[in-house]
């Protein structure tokens, strides 16, 4: 892989120069917590943010969106979606994993053409980061990230370095040459590597996922579930907020006066009551425990034996969210019966 | 016309709210008129009790949806009385924006929607489009506008919680304050062109007859919907505490509504008591329009109330306006500011649409213990029923026909532009 | 129309629906644009996404068979908001379809075996659409035995069909009601186990069973399958979950690692013995 | 031929239908696609024909005295499809939040002295108190967005739809923080969405305007905010605003 340096005062610059590119975007400060919004005054950029509320995944697969537009006599037809280019800078290895994990569930099998679509408008700037408290990526092994970017900036002391990963994160370099330098040293090695050891043994939490499937599978009926259930409020955060919860639900909008109706989609939580109701009244998933139980088998066992890796990445949101502190830790915790190691 | 007859218009049309015309005629002479208010009681008095401040503020705006901001407003003034709290002067910027988004709001919907069929003889404002669509125009565009400003200051059109005690869940940012002050730029010509059209509109003299008039003093020289002390338009000026005692509030048995007397004397609270009272500190735009449309009508004559309502729609632009600029000039948005007081007493109050408005707690060990709130319809109610009288005796004695009669009687009513969900909720417990 | 998008619904016709029985209406249906009627492909035990203007979208599943191509059958019951509107569509009214879903039945496979099949209820919906198809392929399959159990002769469906069937040799069509007050029923009374005793020499390890119905008759159905010998991984049945986009996408029919949508609807009693959650 | 539709209110502020008349960009479209028997606060026009049959009733506020009772009953007999429109309507409004409290009487004479006659009140209730309502749109005061989604479907007669799922979803969408973390006891979780989480987007937390969401989870809710610096009274009178006359079954976790 291609790599250059580009000193960071230099950053600014660049991204300014990008920007013919396409809309720019990078993590902003909210209150306490930092969002991805689009960028035009980059001094709002926070270069060390974590964990922005909503991961990626909004810029894939938003909130909700509009799928069909319909009316009675000409049926069904497409909304022709224009999406600009988007360049979004400041992701961290976590969030591409996460991305690379929707690709195989949105670009395989039976391809999503509204996530292609906003996958091929989507150009992908990675940048390392130091993890905190809540952070625990080296434990899902997603704490690095060698493909999934166009771009990979790393800290390198007065320096990014920067890692060419595509074409068009080629070309978004060539198109500020200037500003970078080819030169990379011996010393800029080092000190990259030294940084990168440094760096993964910045995290503090570490959790042992080894043997996990066949832990779940044994403590299916385990007592956890009903206290978790008791627990949950069933309000859905953990799911909007996981990068690589996907579900959706899908709502058709009748038009008003000469307006064409809509179909739209929505982000869905396998938390909430109605996620497995069918018609007649039946809910496969009517209890709150059964409904945890799913969140966290469908992550941390079933993604296994599917893809061979959970589908958690270790971002550490759902700590971060859950009002009642459930998440991926405690329940790891309470399955193996044990302490989680805090460094 | 007939002896021992009686009268009834029920439940009034584009008013908010139930209320019903009752008219007895009795030997040549009207009996007795009465302005009913059968409207359900909602007790807000004892809603509030044991609440927490912001607990009060959650409640009360709920009393009306048209003014929910005069309400929100005018407890957040006593509240912060009660609570020791100082808003910088940038918090009272954005506050007195929302509350002018409640008046363009509140007085174009009254003078498009309730009122100007009655004057152009449709049933509705839908009806009135089809022969006057770009007047109706008009009207929807102000309203949008009015809704779009409490919108986005107070977080909804209705009951939204954004402006809290010691300022505001979430100060705006210069883009929205920008396209507030562009939008009041935009409609400042269909304002003043709202004045010419009501300005030419053929108003009946039925029911005239002088009446006090009262407002609020505002702080400053300008024309202005806050203060802290009251004016009355016999020469009298009280503070809002006194003006609250000096006011008797009685129960009377055909309304759920409470009214109120000055010094025993019916009083008219609203845009045409501000307008007798203040209208001479109007500068701009605003200024120029009274000019046009003033006479000596104005001291009688309800009616006029809608053309003093158009007439703050242009002050209320040109606020805007100004307050935007204000607030652009910001640097940083300013933090809410936190009380530890737990007790006290106090009123706070602010012109509504539809006149003064006064909201007074008492807390105790950080729990409300007692509320007072007096609304303006409540004020208007025996003003109401005066100029129902006079008109019926000039209407039901003369050659005027019953119909068209009635129609006068519930054009007065409109004129005052009763709100009487409000009026059933003020009380004294 | 865009036709690599797979969430476009197809516009079909109605071409001919009546009343199978109080609630469940048969609807048949045909592509607007003839070429896609020609290209239409499904096998028995699939489903299609059907959209009504306005309420929405559901999955139902095929009735009709491939061997017979160009049209689309539908079993469908009036249970909810969708349903409602589809049965207030008449004749040349056109609904939105796309599919074909799910695994199917495997219906290679099953070639050259002995076949039993077993329905309750509306479960002869998907399990007409197999027998349809097996018996226009008469020649490639053993032994072929339908049982089919319902509570009460009107809650049949297609019943003058399979009363057809039963002149036939090369099949047993055993059919029975739970019981009947018409004192018209010519056919079995009991429940549809007990047309098990009328099975006669099979051979378990060259057999495969297909089962639909409602959630309860499957525990006694696959006892009585099991009993005759016939191994876990032959034994076919069709579930039912929510699904909101038919393709393993908006996640409603997870179930552990599987999405019923793609992995299903159609399982062997394998799956369901050895992943939780399934039935 | 179209539908006749009437708009009418009990006991409220009048906030629902004025969202209805605010709605300036659809309220021609609205009123269009009907026949408008009875809109009093749009309209001095009331159609009666079809003996005063209408196919859909739109009501808004809570009753609280028997002639509106009375009134209730005679619109229901009247009307094909009743919704009622608000939290009022719905769930009895913040007026009903002493429901089940005793001593109704002493609070309204605390209100109206003993000389008041013209009606007979009682505390306040929902609609569906008194007659079969089909259908509801809570929101102290509905969104805009809700009744627009549903009142086509009610015209093509297909159900109401609700967002089945809390303020939180709503809430995450738009990316805010969440006061609950915060312990600031927003109802939030137990709070039906649809209004696109107003509140916590000013950073000010749920008040359950939209009553009850099915599923909520309260009694974890509650203790939650008891292991924090919370009293059960304060919860009760908190949830008590809008969930009033529903306060039993949300208690109950229904
Ligand atoms: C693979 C498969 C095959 C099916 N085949 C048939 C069939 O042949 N005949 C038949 O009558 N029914 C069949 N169903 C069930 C049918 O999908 C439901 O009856 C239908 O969704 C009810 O929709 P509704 O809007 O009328 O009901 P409502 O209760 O109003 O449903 C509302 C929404 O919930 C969802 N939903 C409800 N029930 C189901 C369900 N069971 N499966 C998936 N989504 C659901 C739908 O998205 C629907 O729009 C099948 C279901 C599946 C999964
Ligand atoms: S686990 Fe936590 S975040 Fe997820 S639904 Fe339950 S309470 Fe909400
Ligand atoms: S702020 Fe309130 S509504 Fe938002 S996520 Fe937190 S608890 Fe839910
Ligand atoms: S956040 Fe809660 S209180 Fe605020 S508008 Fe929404 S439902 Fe009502």
């Amino acid at each position: 892989m291609k790599a250059l340096k580009l000193k960071k005062e230099n950053l600014f610059e660049f991204l300014k120069g990008i920007q013919r590119f396409g809309e720019v975007y990078g993590p902003v400060k909210k209150g306490d917590k930092f969002i991805y919004e689009r960028l035009t005054d980059f001094s709002r950029l926070e270069l060390t943010a974590l964990r922005a509320i909503i991961p990626v995944k909004k810029f894939l697969l938003p909130p909700r969106f509009p799928i069909l537009k319909f009316d009675p006599i000409n049926f069904y037809e497409e909304i022709p979606a224009e999406i600009p280019m988007r360049i979004i800078f400041g992701l961290h290895p976590c969030e591409i994993h996460s991305i690379l994990i929707l690709d195989r569930l949105f670009k395989e099998r039976t391809p999503d053409p509204y996530y292609i679509r906003a996958r091929e408008k989507t150009v992908i700037i990675g940048l390392s980061c130091v993890p905190d408290d809540k952070c625990f990526a080296r434990s899902t092994n997603t704490h690095f990230i060698e493909e999934g970017f166009d771009l990979g900036f790393n800290e390198l002391g007065d320096n990014y370095l920067v890692w060419v990963g595509s074409s068009i994160g080629d070309d978004l370099v060539r198109s500020r040459l200037d500003l970078f330098d080819e030169n990379i040293t011996q010393k800029d090695l080092t000190q990259y590597i030294e940084w990168r050891k440094w760096r993964d043994n910045q995290y503090q939490l570490h959790l042992d996922l080894t043997a996990l499937p066949d832990i779940m599978e044994l403590s299916y009926d385990a007592p956890i579930w009903e206290e978790l259930g008791e627990k949950c409020l069933s309000c859905g955060a953990c799911s909007m907020v996981c990068p690589t919860c996907p579900c959706f639900n899908v709502q058709d909008y009748l038009p008003i006066g000469e307006k064409a109706g809509i179909r739209e989609r929505h982000w869905d939580s396998c938390m909430l009551k109605d996620f497995a109701l069918v018609a007649g009244g039946h809910n496969f998933r009517e209890k709150r425990s059964s409904r945890v139980k799913l969140w966290y088998t469908h992550k941390l066992k079933a993604f296994i034996t599917e893809f061979g890796r959970p589908a958690c990445v270790g971002c550490g949101r759902c700590i971060d969210t859950c009002p009642v502190n459930i998440n991926v830790l405690e329940v790891v915790k309470k399955l193996k019966g044990e302490g989680v190691l805090l460094k | 016309m007939r002896e021992g007859k009686e009268i009834r218009i029920d439940s009034v049309a584009r008013v908010e709210g139930h209320g019903n015309i009752y008219v007895r005629l009795l030997k040549g002479k009207v009996k007795e008129v009465r302005f009913e208010i059968p409207e359900g009681p909602r007790l807000f008095e004892t809603l509030v009790l044991g609440k927490e401040p912001s607990e009060v503020l959650n409640i009360v705006p709920r009393i009306c949806a048209i003014c929910n901001i005069s309400h929100r407003y005018a407890a957040i003034r006593a509240l912060e009385k009660i609570l020791a709290v100082k808003v910088p002067p940038e918090v009272t910027f954005l506050r007195n924006l929302m509350h002018y988004g409640e008046m363009i709001e509140s007085h174009s919907l009254h003078i498009f929607f309730l009122a100007l069929p009655d004057f152009l003889g449709y049933p509705d404002a839908i009806a009135l489009a089809e022969k006057y669509p770009e007047e109706v125009g008009i009207g929807l565009r102000l309203k949008k506008f009015g809704n779009y400003v409490m919108e986005t200051v107070a977080g909804r059109m209705m009951h939204g919680e954004n402006p809290t005690i010691g300022g505001f869940g979430r100060f705006l940012n210069k883009e929205e304050i920008k396209s507030i002050r562009d939008g009041a730029e935009k409609l400042l010509p269909d304002a003043i062109r709202t004045t010419e059209l009501l300005r030419n509109l053929h108003y009946s003299t039925y029911a005239e007859e002088g009446m006090l008039f009262v407002c609020l003093k505002p702080t400053t020289d300008e024309y202005g919907f806050w203060g802290d002390t009251v004016m009355i338009s016999n020469g009298d000026d009280r503070t809002v505490e006194e003006f609250r005692t000096a006011i008797k509030e009685r129960i009377y048995p055909h309304s759920t509504a409470k009214r109120t007397l000055y010094r025993e004397r019916p009083y008219l609270v609203g845009a045409l008591a501000r307008m007798n009272l203040l209208g001479e500190r109007l500068h701009g735009a605003a200024h120029e329009a009274l000019q046009k449309c003033y006479s000596l009508s104005w001291i009688r004559n309800p009616l006029y109330n809608n053309l003093a309502q158009a007439i703050e729609i242009v002050f209320t632009l040109e606020e805007i306006i100004k307050t935007t600029e204000r607030i652009l000039k910001i640097k940083k948005p300013p933090s809410i500011v936190h009380s530890k007081k737990g007790e006290g007493k106090g009123a706070g109050a602010v012109e509504a649409p539809r006149g003064s408005l006064f909201h007074y707690y008492e807390f105790k060990d950080g729990l409300c213990t007692y509320a007072d709130l007096i609304i303006p319809t409540a004020q208007n109610y025996n003003a109401i029923e005066k100029h129902l009288t006079v008109a019926a005796e000039n209407l039901f004695f003369s050659s005027v026909e019953e119909e068209k009669a009635k129609l006068e009687l519930e054009m007065i009513v409109r004129a005052y532009d009763p709100c009487i969900s409000c009026s059933c909720h003020i009380q004294q417990i | 129309m865009n036709s690599n998008n797979i969430y476009q619904p197809i516009p079909m016709r109605i071409v001919r629906r009546y009343n199978l029985t109080e609630d469940v209406r048969f609807f048949q249906v045909r592509p607007v644009e003839m070429e896609k009627a020609l290209t239409l492909r499904y096998k028995p035990g699939q489903f299609m996404m059907v959209s009504v203007f306005g309420a929405g979208e559901a999955p139902f599943s095929i009735s009709s068979s491939p061997s017979r191509p160009g049209l689309l059958e539908f079993g469908i019951r009036k249970i909810g908001v969708l349903t409602t509107e589809l049965f207030k569509l008449k004749e040349n009214e056109v609904i939105g379809v796309r599919g074909p879903y799910g695994n199917g039945f495997p219906v290679e496979k099953m070639i050259g075996h002995d076949l039993i099949i077993v329905v309750g209820g509306l479960g002869a919906v998907p399990l007409r659409s197999l027998l349809l198809y097996v018996l226009d392929n008469r020649d490639l399959f053993g032994k072929i035995y339908f049982l089919y159990g319902a509570r009460q002769p009107k809650e049949m469906l297609f019943l003058r069909e399979f009363l057809e069937l039963k002149e036939r040799e090369d099949l047993d069509c055993l059919l029975a009601v739970d019981k009947d007050d018409t004192g018209t029923w010519t056919e079995k009374i009991g429940v549809v186990t007990e047309l098990f005793k009328f099975i006669k020499e099979i051979d378990p390890e060259k057999s495969y069973a297909a089962v639909c119905g409602p959630p309860v008759m499957y525990r006694y159905v696959i006892d009585k399958l099991v009993a005759l010998k016939i191994p876990k991984h032959q034994i076919l049945m069709t579930l039912e979950r929510r699904m909101k986009c038919g393709v393993g996408k908006c996640g409603h029919c997870v179930i552990g690692s599987i999405y019923t949508c793609l992995d299903g609807p159609v399982f062997t009693y394998w799956d369901v013995l050895h992943m939780k959650d399934l039935i | 031929m179209k539908p006749k539709v009437g708009f009418f209110e009990f006991t409220g502020c009048a906030g629902d239908l004025l969202t209805i008349v605010h709605s300036e960009d659809y309220l021609l479209d609205v009123l269009k696609a009907v026949e408008v028997v009875s809109f009093r606060l749009a309209s001095s026009q009331i159609r009666k024909g079809n003996n005063g049959l209408m196919d859909l009733v739109f009501i808004e506020g809570s009753i609280t005295t028997t002639e509106q009772e009375e009134k209730l009953k005679e619109l229901r007999k009247r009307s094909k499809i009743l919704v009622a429109l608000g939290t009022c309507a719905t769930f009895g409004g913040v007026q009903a939040m002493y429901t089940g409290k005793p001593n109704f009487s002493k609070r309204f004479r605390s209100v109206y002295n003993k000389n008041f006659k013209i009606v007979e009140a009682f505390e306040s209730k929902p609609l569906e108190a008194f007659v079969p309502v089909d259908y509801f749109i809570p929101g102290c005061p509905i969104s805009p967005q809700l009744f627009l989604f549903n009142f086509p479907r009610l015209l093509k007669n297909l159900p109401v739809e609700l967002p089945a799922y809390p303020v939180c979803v709503e809430c995450k969408w738009q990316e805010n923080e969440c006061l609950l973390l915060k312990d600031i006891p927003c109802l939030g979780p137990a709070t039906r969405a649809g209004c696109l989480a107003r509140c916590p987007k000013d950073n000010l937390p749920c008040v359950g305007c939209f009553g009850p969401v099915p599923g909520g989870n309260f009694a974890s809710w509650e203790k939650h905010l008891l292991e924090k610096k919370y009293h059960e009274p304060q919860l009760d009178k908190k949830m008590r605003f809008f969930f009033g006359a529903k306060i039993k079954e949300v208690k109950r976790g229904k």
